[in-house]
């Protein structure tokens, strides 16, 4: 048996740290997720890099505008109070530190907050698209990702082995097991699932975690 | 999300001794005199803010807004392209007696400046004050054989701005030529605070034709009949005095 | 003062061998598919333009617009932050077997390079790319205790660009996300080059509501009901051969 | 008796180099003039700082909107085909390259191009305004003038004796006397009113003039 959240629970637990009133970039994929699980009663505006302010959900099948799109290409609706706007004011806006929370996924994640999510080497195609401008410009930088690749070796690293996106960017992580703050270059245990030990937790991480307060228990709604 | 307070003395009520307050507008045009004449009652009334760096277009005129601010002793500094109007006594006088700092700023430079502050750029090279004494001191660079002056970002506390329609998420409009350095500003400050001659509801405004979109502003506030600079000094206006 | 050309054909005619042109559009959405698709016709007809280098967020998509200039061999570089798509076979197989260069370049600065060669900018600093592979060779500097990558204006020789309404002027207004790089794109070529959903006459625009005003607007087309980049590849289509 | 152009018949000989279609700025004051004397069928399209393309006529007096101002903070009129924008879209405008013409006064022209223009010394309060901005911007940077100060000195010079506007800048300047190109670091005479010999006009002209060609008659209209 696998012990582990799912993507919509890792999007969830990143969800409710995000402020009512909060402006958010989400990056395209995984983290797009998180928009579903804003807690009720708190007012999130989300920004997409391709010129959009206050979007909200995609649209019934069959009625996508094709000029209304996110980041990732995906048809979206607005909501009141939307803007356009071309892509340098838009990155005015992540460069700028107008976004209170960008996150992102990860290929790897260094305990001193460096982040490597856009190239897994020289081979292939490469892109960057946005992902190295959110992660020098939204006020707070958090990571969304499993604990651990898909052949299980550790994707919290003391340093990263493949192309940064960003230096000393990362700020939080949310994984499929634990909650994580980076602090003075060290990974910081915040919460971790129940059923897992210290021990546990700390095999699968490829560098120290430390633990300088109470451990929270992660608790997430089945979803 | 609703960042509309009730007036004026409530918008301005957190700018403190010391800061840097932008003010929006070009002469007249654009002026957020009431958000100005708000900061000068609290001045009157306790004493702060004073000390305050002001970056604007010009130096103020006759005796109303920035130049109201200036008389009343508020402001240690201003950063500006055109300290000269038709009625600019206020300034010229406190500067020729050394009262009053100034910093001259060529005008594109000012605005590119602010937009930097606001884009997250902190250093741009511009063709502008190469070879004139407003380039004396920076550094220069030479790119594909021409040269260049390098300018750093320009950042505010507060900015003071006017617009014709807001919503309460702080997307704004203005009118005419009373755009100038207002969006510029929004973009520029920690804390954006907008006068609108009416606030619609989220949805009012078209997105299509924002200008400033929310992001950049924290607090709007009504003012339905905004007085304008140049009907003042027309009028011979003198604040505290008007109407 | 009449800025309006006959059709496509006629506005792209004077694009030549090795020229830099700018695409606008983000994915799909603002992508000038006649307009492109005018210009492989002409190198189909006569052999020209070829060797372009190509400014566009993308790589294209499928085998219709950019993807289709490029599968037809006119590009010899493309500069872009992210050329991977649901479909980008064209783009894709060339560049693995090194028949086309790529510059990228993250997706803001290129964006703010664009805007900066439009705006007489030589050079900025971002923090964007700091102590990444996409920094080196880059002079580095410090402000403020940060450290920042210095980047250089972008430029082209023609901008082909999306468009809403335009007037015969070439001001501009673009419709929902299809605005994206479109607006940045008109300020930084010599020659901008706009198709248009409908043409207006002068004045047919409310100026407060103008996203590129004419000034940077060269030539503008009509072209009354375009092609969706993202409708053609859900059809499948291939350029040259859809209607 | 004074022999030499007024001032309203050297903005008009200015104007008549303003080509069809020509995106125009007009410094503040004397130069604001050029606009009333655009040459019928030709559509000139003048530029302010302070964020309108296509203006106008000033309006009827007592009809005056003071948030449609020119930089000079006079009122003016729209024309069809206006468009309004911020103070950095603006001087993108003047400083990418994009105005084909701009005019200006002057203090002091020099044979090299040297332009000063905006401060007569450490005097006073100085005043910058965007004339620094517009001489490194405009394709075609021209001056318009007296041809000597009001105690007779010349204002065209070797060198600029007062605080620079901008280096090198300036191709044509027009005056009360003559009009006369900057080429290669010299003053080219081009057109000199018909009474005044080239001794007459080099006597007033603090640098020398170089004849390279035919010098035509400076014939302007009464005004």
């Amino acid at each position: 048996m696998i012990v582990k959240l799912t993507n919509n629970q890792i999007a969830w637990r990143a969800a409710q740290d995000i402020h009512d009133g909060a402006y958010v970039n989400l990056g395209i994929g995984f983290p797009e997720k998180v928009a579903q699980y804003q807690p009720p009663g708190r007012e999130a505006i989300f920004h997409t890099e391709n010129g959009i302010l206050n979007f909200g959900e995609p649209p019934p099948k069959g009625e996508e505008d094709w000029d209304l799109i996110n980041a990732g290409k995906k048809a979206v609706t607005l909501k009141p109070g939307a803007a356009f706007f071309h892509h340098a004011d838009s990155f005015a806006m992540v460069r700028g530190g107008h976004l209170d929370v960008a996150i992102l996924g990860a290929y790897e994640v260094a305990e001193n907050g460096d982040l490597a999510n856009w190239s897994t080497g020289p081979k292939g195609v490469p892109a960057v698209g946005g992902a190295m401008d959110l992660v020098h410009g939204a006020r707070r930088v958090a990571v969304i990702t499993d604990h651990v690749t898909k052949d299980g070796k550790p994707k919290l690293l003391r340093r990263c082995t493949l192309p940064l996106t960003g230096v000393g960017c990362v700020t939080r992580v949310y994984t499929s097991l634990a909650v994580i703050d980076i602090e003075g270059g060290r990974f910081v245990l915040r919460e971790k699932l129940p059923v897992l030990s210290l021990d546990d937790l700390q095999a699968v991480t490829g560098a120290e975690l430390l633990v300088t307060g109470t451990v929270a228990d992660l608790i997430v709604p089945e979803l | 999300m609703d960042k509309t307070v009730a007036d004026p003395a409530t918008a301005v009520a957190g700018i403190a001794d010391g800061m840097t307050v932008m003010i929006g507008g070009f002469g007249g045009a654009g002026s957020p005199i009431e958000l100005i004449h708000a900061l000068i009652d609290r001045f009157r009334a306790a004493g702060h803010p004073k000390n305050l760096t002001i970056i604007n277009n010009n130096a103020g005129n006759g005796h109303v807004g920035l130049a109201a601010l200036i008389e009343a002793g508020m402001v240690k500094k201003l950063i500006c392209s055109f300290p000269r109007s038709a009625e600019p006594v206020v300034f010229t006088d406190l500067y020729l007696a050394a009262k009053i700092e100034l910093e001259l700023v060529p005008q594109g430079t000012l605005a590119e400046r602010i937009r930097a502050g606001g884009a997250g750029i902190p250093a741009f090279y511009t063709p502008t004050s190469y070879g004139t004494d407003l380039a004396k001191g920076k550094p220069v660079a030479e790119f594909d054989g021409q040269s260049y002056v390098q300018e750093r970002w320009l950042k505010a506390d507060v900015a003071l701005v006017k617009a014709q329609i807001a919503d309460t998420h702080g997307n704004l409009t203005y009118r005419a030529a009373a755009r100038n350095f207002n969006p510029l500003m929004c973009m520029a400050a920690a804390q954006t605070i907008v006068q609108a001659t009416r606030i619609v509801p989220a949805g009012g405004i078209d997105p299509e034709i924002v200008i400033t979109p929310g992001i950049f502003v924290q607090k709007v506030v009504a003012v339905a009949h905004p007085r304008q600079e140049e009907d003042l000094n027309r009028a011979n206006a003198v604040y505290p005095g008007i109407a």
